[in-house]
């Protein structure tokens, strides 16, 4: 029992459940199956917690190495700019090769910009928040050009596939974020680059010491946080069938900032946690869901979020969890003391 | 036998003569980037060289200069504080209303002043005590100041309170057709009592310890929880002046006031030296990074043919060959 | 690119120069208001110096300044916000150089302090989308359960079309706001916000959003959950973008109320006649109407934006 | 001193981290001018000791009284308050501020709440020549060595007014004369009636000035004696809990022969390597088998010399060629390729990775080697890892437990683990000693005897001259970051003859 509560993402976990079950009563259908899918409030949380699940994963390991990437969102816009650009232009937009090939283009551009904000953290030494504000604010500019400011739509039903399709059952958005998740899982924990993350996160010049090329690794980190915002703008703009180059992604930095914080990965770096981040990630796109369920006034959105973050943090807080639960355990012996 | 003394010198004249300036390296480096840049804007632009664009610039920029002061506080002891443009929002807002419910103005001043620092201690108090990560818990105070403005009213009340506005249209006469704001005055003042406090006392050099080793510092016996909530009053006290300036150059209250501020805030310090990373960095390195931003800023309004999107690179560029230099520069000279 | 032409330096000649705030590019509409006022400054001989606020009024208000300090002749600006224009103001009107509001109004008390406002109504805008829905439901009497998705929390466009919007049906009972909710003039938070009142909401007859963009993202929701856009739930929004005008003329949005962004050549006029020290209107009216599905087949074509 | 009422009286001291017991029912006193050593082998509980002592955990039962008043200290805040001043074992400084801060800050000299920086200056100078070192006291503390960082906590220390020092391990990195000049200071204060606390894990540092002492054993207190009472064999049976015989013959092994292969290949050759500022141009080979000593005073420039040889930093004058080829350590990376292996001084800031586990600790270095790639086995890396966590006596012997948690002597040994694993051609050791208790000091010694008659060369830094001596085949000498000397270890030297080069510069 204390074990659990003593787990860090229990908290996080709990609100999770909390907010689900406040949703299954304000919503008719929660999961169901439909048109030989599944459909629901539920469903319909999960894919669209994808793009801030993708983002969130990249994130953490950006973190991981006590770095930070203010980029995303605008990694996002220029990737969905590309893309629909280039699909608009098809002859065929249903046809799936080209548009498969698109996806890749706009997903190798998006690297391109990791490895240009791993370039300028690991190799010219700008503080990573300065570097990626860089891109933060240049990218959006270059994503409007390439839109040209306005919407583009495409009419492409592979490419809607990504955002709101199914197979199996499940919606491939989803599927695409949890393969992502498993992906890095993998990279990171079946790999040894897991732990050579968290040694430059914990103490880059030990780590500089001890032989870790903190530089290739560094680098390494950003092209991935780098792709998976493209994977993000991808299927936030699949979603729409269009590239809105103002919109897409706008601030979602903090957001999967925030993710990743609550999935118990400090910000300083150091010892992360992927499934952490996913939770982090659901957990804050079921609160956007359940402030319109429950009919909040828009007004007033904010201060919800504030209390259910608040509430969070007190939480997870080790001091207050020993205050509180501390006294479950008497402490005879300290007791004696301080009397 | 080879003399020892001539080659292998002796180590301390050699320390003394650079390690002193090193520190100043960044500081010297960005005020000559910046000097630069100021003089390719004079060489391009009609009209740039005019005295009141350069002191112009303390005034559009008051409001984020009072807001970087206090941010320089926290990120020295290593921490973040995002609440920052929230508090501006909600100064603007609680001034608006307290005003125009007829509530005297010096009243209100120290009122949403007391309730900014507040906020900060609040804060403060939530990092320290509960040992909270900065960044979630001033998010928090973020969602939370910005939700309460918003509440309080969404719409943006105009103030027409007398002495808000007297200030308001107040002109200072620097020299001829040159002008400044009492707010331009505000902003300079804040920044030379930070430069004074942290230098000069003990507070300030607390708060660089604790930037360099939160644990060292508490192991030296320094009050660190005292100093970190002290930080945060001081950033939260810091936005709310920051806001008040912001109602008194607007004459309004607008609960999306300063949407972002805190990242130009924090950029301003990391442009100007500041390490993230705590304990490194001066606040007269966080007055120029301030400058830098306002005259790219000013520039791109001279250059008066960019659409958003230009705009948007420009600045990226901008901001880019001037950190990059400045990197350079400074590391040459190590 | 989208970028106008290149403001020469050329001081000297008796170009007339023209300082243009714009709030920033927050969506399409913007960026077409954009683009129509520098290509009809071009058109008109008009030296134009352009600033890009990025929504915040800061940098407005220093853009402002800035022009005052880069003497320019006349004075354009959309405000990002109604309050707080006095002082600025103020300082243009002690250089003498004329202003020019654009499709913002401003709540200044001073109303010389400005020349002229041009623009669209957004109370007016809300009433027009109201009186067509109560039309539609003249001499029903079952309840009518509309949804709303507002524009971003606290801008004047938003809350304006909020209001008129909820003063048309006042008087008719039976029609009723039943959720309402930020979709912050996104098409993708429409879908989002859509999606979840279709989850939470039983009967949604009618909904109503404050521009094109979050319509849009609506009806891809609408569809997914098996509706038909259009007919099972009736849509009116605002702005009458080309994108907007397309889903009208497919009968996927029943209505939509026109706000356009092409007011350059009409402030281009207007900024010659205030430098000419002619005296105008103090408010001009954008010149926009609203559409029906088939008035939209008709109109389509001609639509640039 | 047995009349007099104690200054420090601590009883039935208890604390319990999770899943260890460091303190279990521990009684400690100190009366008003002694110098009381604190013993233990590494693990025991001395420096958890101190922290319950001055707040920084809260003990979980026992009582603790001043000058036989109860009192609750909250932190060291209130420590110092009280009058307890402390050098904790791992040098707890700023590095980021001047020296002159490290040693006055929370009580600079102030007037009208204004910190007067030229006074602070002059008197952290003055304070500083006390202990018989100059340096530049603005200059930022991350600037001077460790060795100087230790002096600096020791000048904070004592220039405190306080009724009890504590100093945990203050000599661990320092070389004879600068522990002689710790030495009569602390006699000085002694004198005027501070009660000094003083742990070391040399017992001939121990015997020189300590009246009294305390020991421990695995967070339980053995017993308490004056010095003169117990000889040094006794002292370490009590320590250790164990007959001495064992160690003894550790020693014995450590004694060893020196003379080795004449025709040894040279692992590593530098011809006037060197770096402005920081080395004069050099010239060392080290050959296969081949343990080199670097002697020195504090600051001469041992470290500087050896970080080159890793990549640590870059040389801007010279040559290095390792195995006859010539070769550029551009970084660490490139140095491990070549088979040297560098193991720092300053294992909190360049070593340990403290999140992270003692497993991950010690497989790091070989991990990184291998690259990311290609991870060692979970099985092999347990098999590694238990085997070192025995040989070295890793204690508590927990592979997953974080390494922060592991005392000071338990954290070097993990480092040790981390280099050897790698099994290098040449190893590189700054104060590998540092902090290691007796018995652990004879196993890490003659493990680095076994490596080099396996054929290992090895670089070996320690302040402890003695140490170098019996290991080295051959000492280089430094003198003002300069390599004043090369000596064979003969049968003729002996530390009198390396301190005379020292003094004088170079003998030939
Ligand atoms: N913060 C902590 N959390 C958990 N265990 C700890 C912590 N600090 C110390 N320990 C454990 O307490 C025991 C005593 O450690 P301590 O540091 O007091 O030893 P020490 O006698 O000072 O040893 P050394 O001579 O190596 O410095 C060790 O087993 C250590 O692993
Ligand atoms: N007496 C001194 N005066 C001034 N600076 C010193 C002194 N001693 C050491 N330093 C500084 O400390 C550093 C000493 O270099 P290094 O670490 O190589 O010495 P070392 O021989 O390893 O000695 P130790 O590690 O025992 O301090 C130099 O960078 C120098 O700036
Ligand atoms: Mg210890
Ligand atoms: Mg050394």
């Amino acid at each position: 029992m204390t074990s659990i509560l003593k787990n860090r993402l229990f908290w996080p976990a709990a609100i999770l459940v909390v907010l689900l079950v406040i949703n299954m009563f304000t919503s008719r259908q929660f999961v169901t199956v439909q048109d030989g899918h599944l459909f629901g409030t539920l469903i319909d949380i999960l894919r669209n917690s994808a793009p801030l699940i993708l983002v969130g994963l990249g994130m953490t390991l950006v973190i991981s190495t006590g770095g930070i990437d203010l980029s995303v969102g605008s990694v996002m816009a220029i990737s969905a700019a590309v893309a629909c650009l280039l699909i608009q232009d098809l002859d065929d937009q249903n046809s799936v090769g080209p548009v498969l090939l698109i996806i890749g283009i706009a997903i190798a551009v998006s690297m391109l910009m990791g490895l240009w904000n791993g370039t300028l953290v690991a190799i010219i030494g700008i503080q990573p928040i300065i570097a990626t504000l860089i891109l933060m604010v240049a990218g959006r500019g270059i994503a409007q050009l390439i839109t040209d400011g306005q919407i583009i739509n495409v009419q492409s039903g592979p490419y809607a596939t990504i955002a709101s399709g199914f197979f199996a059952a499940l919606p491939v958005a989803l599927l695409i974020a949890v393969a992502a998740t498993v992906l890095i899982l993998l990279l990171t924990r079946r790999t040894a680059l897991g732990l050579l993350l968290e040694s430059v996160g914990g103490s880059p010049t030990a780590s500089r010491l001890a032989g870790i090329g903190a530089r290739r690794i560094t680098i390494m980190v950003y092209v991935v946080a780098g792709g998976l915002a493209g994977l993000a703008g991808l299927i936030y703009s699949a979603n729409i069938k269009s590239a809105d180059s103002i919109s897409a992604g706008n601030l979602i930095e903090l957001d999967a900032i925030l993710a990743v914080v609550i999935g118990g990965t400090a910000l300083v770096g150091g010892r992360f946690s992927i499934a952490g981040t996913v939770l982090g990630a659901v957990l804050i796109q079921t609160l956007a869901v359940t402030v319109v369920a429950v009919g909040i006034p828009s007004e007033a959105n904010l201060l919800f979020k504030a209390v259910v973050v608040v509430a969070l943090c007190l939480f997870q807080s080790p001091t207050l969890r020993e205050k509180v639960f501390g006294r479950l355990t008497p402490r005879t012996a300290r007791a004696e003391v301080t009397a | 036998m080879t003399p020892v003394t001539d080659k292998g010198t002796p180590t301390n004249p050699r320390r003394r003569v650079y390690r002193p300036n090193a520190k100043y390296v960044p500081i010297i480096a960005t005020l000559s980037l910046l000097v630069i840049m100021y003089s390719s804007g004079v060489a391009n632009y009609e009209n740039f060289g005019d005295p009141s664009v350069f002191v112009n610039l303390f005034r559009d920029n008051a409001v984020l200069l009072v807001v970087a002061v206090g941010m320089t506080f926290v990120i020295l002891t290593g921490g973040i504080d995002l609440s920052v443009g929230a508090v501006i929002s909600l100064t603007t807002v609680l001034t608006a209303t307290l005003l125009k419910g007829g509530w005297p103005p010096l009243v209100v001043l120290p009122a949403v002043l007391i309730l900014g620092a507040l906020i900060g201690a609040g804060q403060g108090a939530v990092i320290h005590f509960f040992k909270v990560e900065p960044f979630i818990a001033t998010l928090a105070g973020l969602f939370l100041a910005r939700g309460t403005a918003l509440t309080i009213n969404e719409q943006s009340i105009p103030i027409r309170d007398d002495m808000w506005k007297a200030i308001s249209e107040y002109r200072i006469v620097l020299a001829e057709g040159v002008v400044t704001k009492p707010i331009a005055i505000v902003a300079m003042l804040a920044v030379l009592i930070a430069a004074v406090t942290l230098a000069w006392t003990r507070f300030g050099r607390n708060v660089y310890a604790i930037g360099g080793n939160a644990d060292s510092a508490l192991l030296m016996g320094l009050p660190v929880g005292r100093t970190k909530i002290a930080v945060y009053t001081l950033s939260g006290f810091c936005a709310a002046l920051g806001g008040v300036l912001f109602s008194i150059n607007s004459t309004s209250g607008w609960a999306l006031q300063g949407n972002g501020l805190e990242l130009d805030a924090i950029a301003a310090c990391v442009i100007g030296g500041v390490l993230l990373t705590g304990g490194s960095g001066y606040v007269w390195g966080t007055l120029l990074g301030v400058l830098v931003t306002g005259l790219i800023q000013t520039i791109i309004n001279f250059q008066g043919d960019l659409n958003s999107a230009w705009t948007r690179i420009i600045v990226g560029v901008l901001l880019f060959a001037f950190i990059v230099l400045q990197r350079l520069v400074t590391r040459k000279a190590r | 690119g989208g970028s106008g032409d290149s403001g020469s330096e050329s001081g000297g000649d008796d170009k007339l120069v023209l300082g243009f705030s714009q709030v920033g590019a927050e969506s399409g509409w913007r960026t077409a208001n954009t683009k129509s006022i520098q290509e009809s400054a071009k058109a008109a001989g008009i030296e134009l110096k352009f600033s890009d606020a990025q929504g915040k009024q800061e940098n407005q208000i220093s853009a402002i300044r800035s022009f005052i300090t880069q003497k320019v002749d006349v004075i354009a600006f959309s405000p990002v916000v109604v309050s707080g224009w006095d002082a600025v103001l103020k300082e243009a009107k002690d250089a003498g150089i004329p202003v020019i509001l654009t499709d913002r109004a401003v709540d200044a008390q001073d109303t010389s302090l400005y020349e002229s406002f041009i623009g669209s109504d957004f109370v007016e805008e809300g009433k027009k989308a109201g009186e067509w829905l109560a039309k539609e439901y003249e001499g029903k009497t079952e309840p009518v359960n509309i949804v709303e998705l507002q524009g971003t929390t606290g801008s004047a466009p938003a809350l304006d079309r909020q209001k008129g919007f909820a003063d048309a049906i006042a008087s008719n009972t039976n029609l009723k706001i039943v959720k309402s909710q930020t979709g912050d003039f996104k098409r993708a938070d429409g879908k989002t916000v859509m999606e979840t009142f279709l989850q939470s909401t039983p009967d949604i007859d009618v909904l109503y959003a404050h521009n094109d963009d979050m319509g849009l993202g609506a009806i891809e929701a609408i569809e997914a959950a098996g509706k038909k856009p259009g007919t099972d739930i009736k849509i009116i929004t605002v702005d009458a973008v080309k994108d907007g005008m397309t889903a009208l003329a497919d009968g996927k949005i029943n209505y939509i109320v026109e706000c356009s962004p092409l007011l350059g050549p009409q402030l281009m006029e207007l900024a010659k006649k205030v430098d000419a020290g002619e005296t105008v209107e103090k408010r001009v009216l954008t010149k926009e109407t609203t559409f029906t599905q088939e008035q939209a087949k008709t109109e389509l074509p001609n639509r640039q934006y | 001193m047995g009349e007099q009422s104690p200054v420090l009286e601590m009883t039935g001291i208890r604390k319990v981290f999770p899943g260890v017991v460091a303190l279990d029912g521990v009684d400690f006193r100190m009366f008003p001018g002694e110098i009381h050593a604190l013993m233990g082998e590494n693990g025991a509980g001395k420096s958890t000791l101190i922290k319950t002592l001055t707040g920084v955990y809260e003990i979980d039962g026992g009582e603790i009284k001043l000058g036989g008043v109860p009192v609750r200290i909250s932190g060291p805040l209130q420590a110092q308050q009280a009058g307890v001043s402390t050098v904790y074992q791992e040098v707890n400084l700023c590095t980021n501020l001047s020296v002159a801060e490290n040693i006055f800050i929370g009580r600079e000299p102030r007037r009208f709440g204004k910190i007067q920086w030229g006074r602070m200056r002059r008197r952290a100078a003055e304070l500083l020549a006390r202990l018989d070192l100059d340096l530049d006291v603005s200059a930022p503390l991350s600037s001077y060595s460790l060795a100087i960082q230790q002096m600096v906590a020791i000048a904070r220390a004592v220039d405190v007014e306080a009724r009890v020092l504590i100093l945990d391990e203050p000599t661990s990195s320092l070389d004879a004369s600068e522990v002689e000049q710790l030495f009569r200071v602390m006699r000085q204060l002694k004198e005027s009636g501070v009660a000094i606390l003083f742990v070391s894990h040399f017992l001939d540092q121990i015997y020189e000035v300590s009246d009294r002492l305390t020991v421990l054993r695995n967070g339980q207190l053995i017993s308490e004696h004056r010095v003169e009472e117990l000889s040094q064999v006794q002292l370490v049976e009590k320590m250790i809990g164990k007959e001495l015989a064992a160690l003894e013959d550790l020693e014995d092994k450590a004694q060893r022969n020196r003379e080795r292969a004449a025709e040894a290949k040279p692992v590593l050759e530098a011809r006037g390597l060197g770096r402005t500022g920081a080395i004069a141009p050099y010239d060392l080979t080290i050959h296969e088998g081949e343990v080199v000593g670097l002697a020195g005073l504090l600051g001469s420039g041992r470290t500087e010399l050896a970080r080159l040889l890793f990549g640590a930093d870059k040389a801007d004058h010279g040559e290095l060629a390792v195995a006859g080829k010539p070769v550029n350590l551009r970084n660490p990376q490139v140095a491990m390729r070549q088979g040297i292996a560098f193991s720092s001084e300053n294992r909190r800031t360049e070593g340990i990775i403290g999140d992270l586990t003692v497993r991950e600790n010690i497989i790091l270095a070989l991990q990184a080697a291998r690259g990311w790639t290609r991870p060692i086995p979970r099985k092999k890396q347990d098999e590694i890892v238990d085997k070192y966590i025995k040989a070295l006596q890793i204690r508590p012997a927990d592979p997953e437990r974080p390494v922060r948690n592991l005392s000071g002597g338990n954290q070097q040994k993990v480092l040790l683990a981390r280099w050897l694993i790698t099994e290098p051609k040449l190893l590189i050791i700054d104060e590998p000693t540092r902090g290691i208790d007796v018995g652990a000091k004879a196993e890490i010694q003659r493990l680095v005897a076994e490596l080099s008659d396996g054929g290992m060369a090895v670089l070996f830094v320690s302040a402890e001259l003695e140490e170098v001596l019996r290991l080295s085949h051959k000492i280089a000498v430094l003198r003002d970051r300069r390599l004043v000397e090369e000596l064979e270890n003969t049968a003729g030297v002996d530390a009198d003859r390396i301190m005379q080069t020292i003094a004088s510069g170079a003998t030939s």
